[in-house]
C-alpha cells in the first residue's frame, strides 16, 4: 500500500499526452481525487525509459507491445497493460531509395533500430513479398540518427517511425514500399504498470485512467482546448500544430475508453502476440533460457492463455478502461 | 632565414589566426549554397542567414508555449549540471588526489583501481548509473563527475607526487604535522595543477552533459540538440554547437586566467599553448 | 658519568639492493663540531646525511643523537638545508619564514590570522635584516637569485634552533662571490648558536676553511670482479683548527687537486 | 611515525590493491542476491555465474544463427576500428603537432582554431560527418579522430615546444636544415611524448568508439552492447564491460612497456601513476 | 688593404622592451683571440653571445664577421656550448659525434647507414679517446656525469671546425676538479684549432687563466630615479699574456673577491 507513484514516458507521438497531462495538471486534479500523487515524467530514451521501469524504478511506463514482452516481462516483471492507446497505422514504415515496390529490398542493407518494432515490421513485410531476414543485411543505427544516415549515399533503404518517417518520406529519391497500416493493429502503444503494485493500489490504475480519458475527451474535439493541448504536445514534440496532426493522422488513437476495450478484447490480439513471440524467440532475446516462443505465458482479457500458464508476466486487462468506459471513476 | 626562426608580427599572427576559420565558414556557405541549389528545401546545411534568424529567436524571443527565452533557459541549465559535475568532480580529486598522492597505503590501495576504473566508458553502464542515481538532476551530475573525476584524481596525485620529497623533509624538520604539510604544503602547491586538470577535464565533461540530456531531461543545450535532431533541424543544432564551443572557450580561459592571477609564482617562464 | 657524544655513529652500513655504499662508519661527534664532508661523487655523502636526518634508515648498525637511538623519521632538532628546493616556492620570502612559527602555534590550520600573522611577520623581520633580505620579504621564491635562496633557506632551517644542522652542498649551485659570503654567514650563525654542523660539499677549500673536523669518504677495498662488492667508508677523519689547514700529502692523489679552482 | 613516511610492503601493496575491487565483486554479489530473491529473473543485476556463463558462451560458443563466435568477431572490429582511428589520430596529431609546435607561422594560424574545435562535443556534429564521410566504417573511424586528435596534437606541440631552445640552436650550428632537424632531433625527441599522447587519448577513443559503433553497425563490442540493451541484458552488457576494461588496460601497458623499451632515455627517474 | 678584424663590434646596444641592457659595444677582436668575458649576474653577457650567434638581433649598431655583417641566423661556422642543453639526450655518445657529418652527407634523411654509419663512427674514435669518452660511447647522455657531458657537448662543437667558439659559463655546473681537466682540454683544442674563443664565466680566476683577452661588463651610468635607463658596456678590455696575469687594483671593488674560492 503506496500512495506515490511514479511513471515515465518517452516522446512518441501517441505519448505526447502523458507530459501534457503532468504540466496541466489533469494529473494532479485525478490523483488528488484518490488521494493519491503520480509524478510523470519524460525519460528522452526509450530503452531508458522500459529499462528503468523494469528496474523497479517506476511504477508504470509508456511502450509497445512487443517491448513489454521482451524487456519487463522476459525480465520477469509482471505487467499489466492498463491503458492501451494507439495502435500504429502507418506511423512505422519502410522506405527504399530510388525504388519503388518492397520487392526491390532484396539484397539491399536495412539501417534500422534492430530488436524494435521496426525490426518487427520489416519481418512482417517480408513475409508478404515471401522473403525472410536473409534475403537482406539488417544494420543496427540508432534512431536519433536516421534522418542524417538516410543523407548518406551509402543508406538505401531504412525502417523507422514518425516524426522520423514523415520527414524521410518528404525527400524526392523516397518512397514508403510498406507501412504499419499493412499489418493494422499489431504495433500497439501501451502504458504498462506493474501488476503487483496496480493490485495493491486500484487507486493508482484509476487515477491513471481516469486522467487520460479526460484528456482524450479534450485532445480529440475540434475547441480551442482540443487544439490548444494538441499545440502544447506539438511544440514538446519539437514540431507544431500540422506536423503533430500528420503524425496523428496515422495513428489510431483510441480516443475512447469503449475503442480500446474492443480492441483489447478481440481475437486478433493473442494472434498478434503470438506472432511477437514468435519473433524474439527468433532473435533470441526472450532470455537465454527460453526453450520456445512460450516460454513467457500472455494472459488476454477472456482469461485464455498464450504460452506457459505457470509464467504469465505480461497481461491484457480491460478492467480500469471498462470502469472508464462505464463512467465509474 | 629558417621558417622555424621567423616569427610573426602581431597582426599578421591574428590575421593567420582568424585564416582558418573564414576558410571554414566559407567553405560552410559554399557547401550550403549548392546543396540549396539542388534542394530548396534542403535541411542539412542551412544558410547562414537562417541560422542567425533561427539562433536569434531562440536568444531573444520568448517561446510561445512557455514564455521563456529557450536559449537562456538551456544555458543556465546545462551550466548549472556542468558546474555541479565538474565542482564534485574537483573536489573528489582534491580529496582522492591529495590522499593518493601522499599517503602510500591509501596510493597502493586505491591507485590500480581508479586506473581501472578510468578506463570504463560510462555510456556503457548508464542503465546501473540511473538505476542507482535515479534520472533526475542527480544522475546527469553523476555522469559528469564518473566521466571526469577518475583523471582528474589521477592528474592532482600524480601533482603531488611531483613536489621535491625535499620540501616534504623540510617541512617535517620545521615541525609540521601530516595535516599541516596538507594544507599549507601540499595543497597550495597543487592548486594550479589543479586549475589545469579541470581545464582537461572540462572536455569530456561537456561530452558527458550532452550524453545525459539526450538521454533524460526536459532542458539544456544538449536537450534541445537531441529534441531537434529527429527533425534535423540543423539551423538550430549548428547554432547551438557554436554557442556550446564559445561557453567551453570562454569557461576556459577563465580558468586560465584565474591561475594566473592566483598562482604567480606557478606561471614563470615557459612558452605554453 | 660520562656524557655521550651528540652524534654517534656506530658501524653503520648501507646497502641498496645488491650494492653495497657505505660499511664499517665509525664515528662520535661532540656537540659544536662543524663537521664537513668530502669525497667522491657518488661515494654516499647525501645518503650518509639522510640517514642523520632519519629518512633513509641504515641497513646495519645504529646511530645514536645524545645517547638515544636516532628518531625514525625526520625532527625539528634536525635542520637541513639542499642544494635546491629547499624553500617553499608558493610561500613570500617572509611567509617562509614564519612557517615554522605558524606550524607550531596552530596546529589545526597550520596559519596564523591577523594580528597574530602580523607579530610573527615582524619576529623574523630582523633575521631577514641580517640575510639582507628585507627589501624582498614579499617577493616569491621564483624572483630571487639561487644566493639569495639559499639564504632564506638557511634561515628557515635556524630559526627553528635546530641542534643539529645539515647542509648537502648548499653552495653548490652559487658563484664564487656569493659563496664567499653565505659562507661567512654561515660561521657566524654557527658561533652564535652553537650548533653541531655537518656540511657535505665538492669543494675541499671550503671543507677546510669552513670545518673544525673533516670527513673524507672513499671505497678503501676494491674486488675488481664484483666493484658493487664493497663500499665506501670513512678513510680520513682531520680534526682541523678554526682555520685553514692544509691536507696530509697521502692526499693529494686521492683528492682533486686544490689548486684546481685558483 | 608518519603516515606519509611509511611505506608499505610489496605483499602488503598487492594486498591493498587487490581490495577495493574485491569489495566492487562482493558489493555486486550481495546487491544481485537481493534483487534476485525478490524476482529471481532479474535482468538488472545477473549472478556472477550467469555472467560467466552467458560471457562464455559468447566467447566460445559458436552463435547458433551466424555460426561465427560473437566475442572474438566483435572485438576484432572493435580493435580494428578503434586501430584505424587512433592510428589516424596519432598521424595528424604527430604531422600537426611538430608543424604547430616548431614553425611559428603555423602556430598562430592552426593553434587558436584547433584550440577551438577540440572544445566542440563531436557527436553534436555527426550529421555532417555523415554527409561528408558516409555511414560506413569510415565514418566510426573519423569520429574517434575527431575526438581524439585535437587533443593529441596539442600534447604533441607542447612537446616540441618544450624542447630545449639549446638544442635547436646547437643543430643549427652543426648545419642542419630545418628538415634535417624534423628528422633527427625533434621528432626523436617527441616519440616518448607520442607516446603519452596515445595512452592519454585512448581514454575517450574507446568512449567515442563505443558511440560510433551505437550509431550504425552490425559488429564490434559497442554494436553489441547497444543492441542487448534493448533487453536489458545486463548478463551480456557487465562481462563486455569488463572486457573492454581489460583490453583497454592491456593497451595501456602495452605502450607504456614500448615506451619503456625504445625510449630508455626518457624514462629516467622520478615516480609516475 | 688592411685585412678586417675577425670579429667587429660596432656600437652595438641591446634593448628589450623598456630595459636597455647593453649600449655603446666597440670590439675588434683578432683570429685566434681567446676572450673571456665577465660581470655581474643579469649584465648581459649571455644576451652578447646570443647576438654574436645571431640568435637575437642587436636593436642597434653591427656586428660584422671578416668584414661582411652576420648571418642572420645561427651558422656552422660559429660553434656553441651552453651551460646545460648542449647535447642531444636522445643520442649516444658516438651517435652524437657523428651528427654533424650525417648532416652535411645525407640532406633529406640526415642519416647514414650501413657502411657509411660505420666510417663515421670510427672517425669520431680518435676524438673519444681524446675527450676520454670511448668507454662510454654506447650510453644516452642521461647516463654520463656532467662533466663527461659538457666535455662530449665542447668535441662536438670542436668537430664541426667552427672558426668561432662560443662558450656560455660551460664549466659552471662542474666540481673544482674537473673543471681543471675541462679548462686544460679547452686549452689544448684552442691552440691546435686556431679558432677565435668567446667564453663567458662566472669565475675570474678562470677568464685570467683561460683568456689572452678579458673583457669586463658593467654599467657606468646610473640614474637612482630609473635604473633600467642605462645598459652595461664594456668597463676593461684587457689583453692578457698567455698565462695567468693579475687584474688591476682598479677593479678590486668591482668583481667578486678573487680570494672567495682559494
Ligand atoms: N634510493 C636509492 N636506490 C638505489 N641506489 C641509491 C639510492 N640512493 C642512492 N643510491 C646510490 O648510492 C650511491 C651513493 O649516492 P649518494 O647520493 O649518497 O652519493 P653522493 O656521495 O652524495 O654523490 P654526489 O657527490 O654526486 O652527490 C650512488 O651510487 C647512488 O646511485
Ligand atoms: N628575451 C628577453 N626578454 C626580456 N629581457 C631579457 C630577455 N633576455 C634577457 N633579458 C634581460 O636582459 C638582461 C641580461 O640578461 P643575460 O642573460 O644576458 O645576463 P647574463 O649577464 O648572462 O647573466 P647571468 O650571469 O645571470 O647569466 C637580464 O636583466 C635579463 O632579464
Ligand atoms: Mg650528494
Ligand atoms: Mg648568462
Amino acid at each position: 500500500e503506496k500512495t506515490d507513484f511514479k511513471v515515465c514516458w518517452s516522446i512518441y507521438v501517441g505519448w505526447m499526452p502523458w507530459g501534457y497531462l503532468q504540466d496541466s495538471g489533469i494529473m494532479k486534479k485525478w490523483a488528488d481525487k484518490y488521494g493519491i500523487s503520480v509524478d510523470i515524467v519524460q525519460i528522452n530514451d526509450y530503452v531508458e525509459s522500459i529499462n528503468q521501469y523494469t528496474a523497479g524504478e517506476y511504477d508504470g511506463c509508456s511502450m509497445t507491445n512487443m517491448d513489454a514482452l521482451s524487456i519487463p516481462a522476459g525480465g520477469g516483471v509482471d505487467t499489466t497493460a492498463l491503458i492501451v492507446g494507439d495502435y500504429s497505422n502507418g506511423n512505422d514504415g519502410i522506405i527504399l531509395k530510388d525504388k519503388k515496390t518492397l520487392a526491390d529490398i532484396k539484397g539491399q542493407k536495412v539501417n534500422l533500430v534492430e530488436l524494435s518494432v521496426s525490426h518487427y515490421l520489416l519481418a512482417r513485410a517480408l513475409e508478404t513479398v515471401s522473403m525472410s531476414e536473409k534475403d537482406i543485411t539488417v544494420v543496427n543505427t540508432s534512431d536519433a540518427d536516421m534522418i542524417a544516415a538516410y543523407a548518406t549515399p551509402d543508406v538505401t533503404a531504412v525502417v523507422t517511425w514518425n516524426p522520423l518517417l514523415s520527414e524521410i518520406v518528404a525527400q524526392d529519391n523516397a518512397t514508403e514500399v510498406f507501412n504499419s497500416s499493412g499489418i493494422p493493429g499489431e504495433i500497439i502503444d501501451i502504458m504498462m504498470v506493474n501488476t503487483e503494485t496496480l493490485k495493491d493500489n486500484p487507486n493508482f490504475g484509476k487515477a491513471l485512467v481516469g486522467a487520460w480519458y479526460e484528456l482524450m475527451g479534450i485532445m480529440s474535439s475540434d475547441s480551442e482546448e482540443g487544439k490548444k493541448a494538441r499545440t502544447a504536445m506539438a511544440e514538446a514534440s519539437g514540431t507544431d500544430l500540422a506536423g503533430y496532426d500528420a503524425q496523428l493522422s496515422t495513428t489510431k488513437m483510441f480516443f475512447t475508453p469503449a475503442d480500446a476495450v474492443t480492441f483489447t478484447a478481440a481475437a486478433e490480439l493473442p494472434k498478434t502476440m503470438k506472432f511477437v513471440a514468435e519473433f524474439l524467440f527468433d532473435k533470441g532475446i526472450l532470455g537465454e533460457g527460453a526453450p520456445s516462443p512460450e516460454f513467457v505465458g500472455v494472459s488476454f482479457p477472456d482469461g485464455s492463455i498464450y504460452g506457459d500458464k505457470n509464467n504469465v508476466k505480461l497481461r491484457f486487462d480491460t478492467t480500469y478502461m471498462k470502469m472508464a468506459a462505464d463512467g465509474g471513476l | 632565414m629558417r621558417i622555424i626562426n621567423r616569427t610573426p608580427s602581431r597582426r599578421t599572427a591574428v590575421l593567420l589566426g582568424l585564416l582558418p576559420f573564414a576558410a571554414l565558414i566559407v567553405s560552410y556557405a559554399i557547401a550550403s549554397h549548392y546543396r540549396r541549389l539542388d534542394n530548396p528545401a534542403d535541411k542539412l546545411l542551412p544558410s547562414l542567414g537562417d541560422m542567425a534568424s533561427t539562433f536569434w529567436s531562440m536568444a531573444f524571443v520568448a517561446d510561445k508555449r512557455s514564455g521563456d527565452y529557450l536559449l537562456l533557459g538551456d544555458t543556465l541549465d546545462s551550466l548549472w549540471r556542468l558546474g555541479a559535475g565538474v565542482g564534485t568532480a574537483t573536489l573528489i580529486a582534491l580529496v582522492l588526489g591529495i590522499a593518493i598522492g601522499f599517503i602510500p597505503h591509501i596510493r597502493s590501495s586505491l591507485a590500480p583501481f581508479i586506473a581501472s576504473f578510468s578506463l570504463i566508458p560510462p555510456i556503457t553502464i548508464l542503465p546501473i548509473l540511473f538505476i542507482i542515481f535515479g534520472l533526475g538532476e542527480v544522475s546527469k551530475v553523476v555522469l559528469i563527475v564518473v566521466g571526469t573525476a577518475p583523471v582528474m584524481v589521477r592528474s592532482v596525485a600524480q601533482a603531488v607526487m611531483n613536489i621535491p620529497r625535499e620540501l616534504i623533509i623540510k617541512a617535517e624538520t620545521l615541525g609540521a604535522s601530516v595535516w599541516q604539510m596538507t594544507t599549507r604544503l601540499v595543497l597550495p602547491q597543487i592548486l594550479p595543477h589543479l586549475i589545469t586538470a579541470i581545464r582537461l577535464g572540462l572536455v569530456p565533461a561537456w561530452i558527458f552533459l550532452i550524453s545525459a540530456e539526450a538521454i533524460a531531461s526536459t532542458s539544456g543545450l544538449g536537450y534541445r540538440i537531441f529534441l531537434v535532431r529527429r527533425y534535423l533541424a540543423m539551423d538550430v543544432i549548428l547554432p547551438y554547437v557554436i554557442w556550446i564551443t564559445l561557453l567551453a572557450y570562454l569557461i576556459d580561459r577563465l580558468l586560465l586566467i584565474v591561475s594566473r592571477r592566483a598562482f604567480p609564482w606557478h606561471h614563470a617562464g615557459g612558452n605554453s599553448l | 658519568m660520562k656524557t655521550p657524544p651528540k652524534v654517534a655513529v656506530k658501524n653503520v652500513s648501507m646497502r641498496f639492493g645488491d650494492v653495497l655504499v657505505l660499511e664499517r662508519l665509525n664515528l662520535d661527534i661532540a656537540a659544536g663540531t662543524f663537521c664537513t664532508i668530502v669525497g667522491a661523487s657518488g661515494c654516499g655523502k647525501s645518503t650518509f646525511l639522510q640517514m642523520l636526518l632519519s629518512n633513509t634508515r641504515p641497513t646495519g648498525g645504529a646511530i645514536e643523537l645524545d645517547g638515544v637511538p636516532l628518531p625514525d623519521e625526520p625532527t625539528p632538532e634536525r635542520g637541513i638545508v639542499f642544494q635546491r628546493y629547499s624553500v617553499f616556492p608558493h610561500l613570500t620570502v617572509e611567509d617562509n619564514l614564519i612557517l615554522a612559527s605558524e606550524f607550531a602555534a596552530s596546529p589545526v590550520t597550520g596559519k596564523l590570522f591577523g594580528g597574530a600573522r602580523r607579530k610573527a611577520r615582524a619576529e623574523v623581520r630582523e633575521t631577514l635584516e641580517r640575510i639582507g633580505l628585507a627589501p624582498a620579504a614579499k617577493r616569491y621564491p621564483a624572483q630571487l637569485s639561487g644566493g639569495m635562496q639559499q639564504r632564506l633557506a638557511i634561515a628557515q632551517a635556524l630559526l627553528k634552533k635546530p641542534a643539529i644542522l645539515l647542509l648537502d652542498e648548499p653552495f653548490g649551485a652559487l658563484d664564487p662571490g656569493i659563496r664567499n659570503d653565505m659562507q661567512e654567514l654561515l660561521l657566524q650563525l654557527w658561533r652564535e648558536q652553537a650548533m653541531t654542523v655537518f656540511m657535505v660539499t665538492h669543494d675541499i677549500q671550503e671543507a677546510f676553511k669552513l670545518g673544525t673536523r673533516m670527513l673524507v669518504f672513499d671505497k678503501v677495498r676494491h674486488d675488481p670482479v664484483a666493484p658493487e662488492a664493497y663500499g665506501a667508508t670513512i678513510t680520513y677523519d682531520l680534526r682541523l683548527k678554526d682555520g685553514v689547514s692544509e691536507p696530509p700529502p697521502a692526499m693529494g692523489a686521492l683528492l682533486p687537486d686544490p689548486a684546481a679552482s685558483v
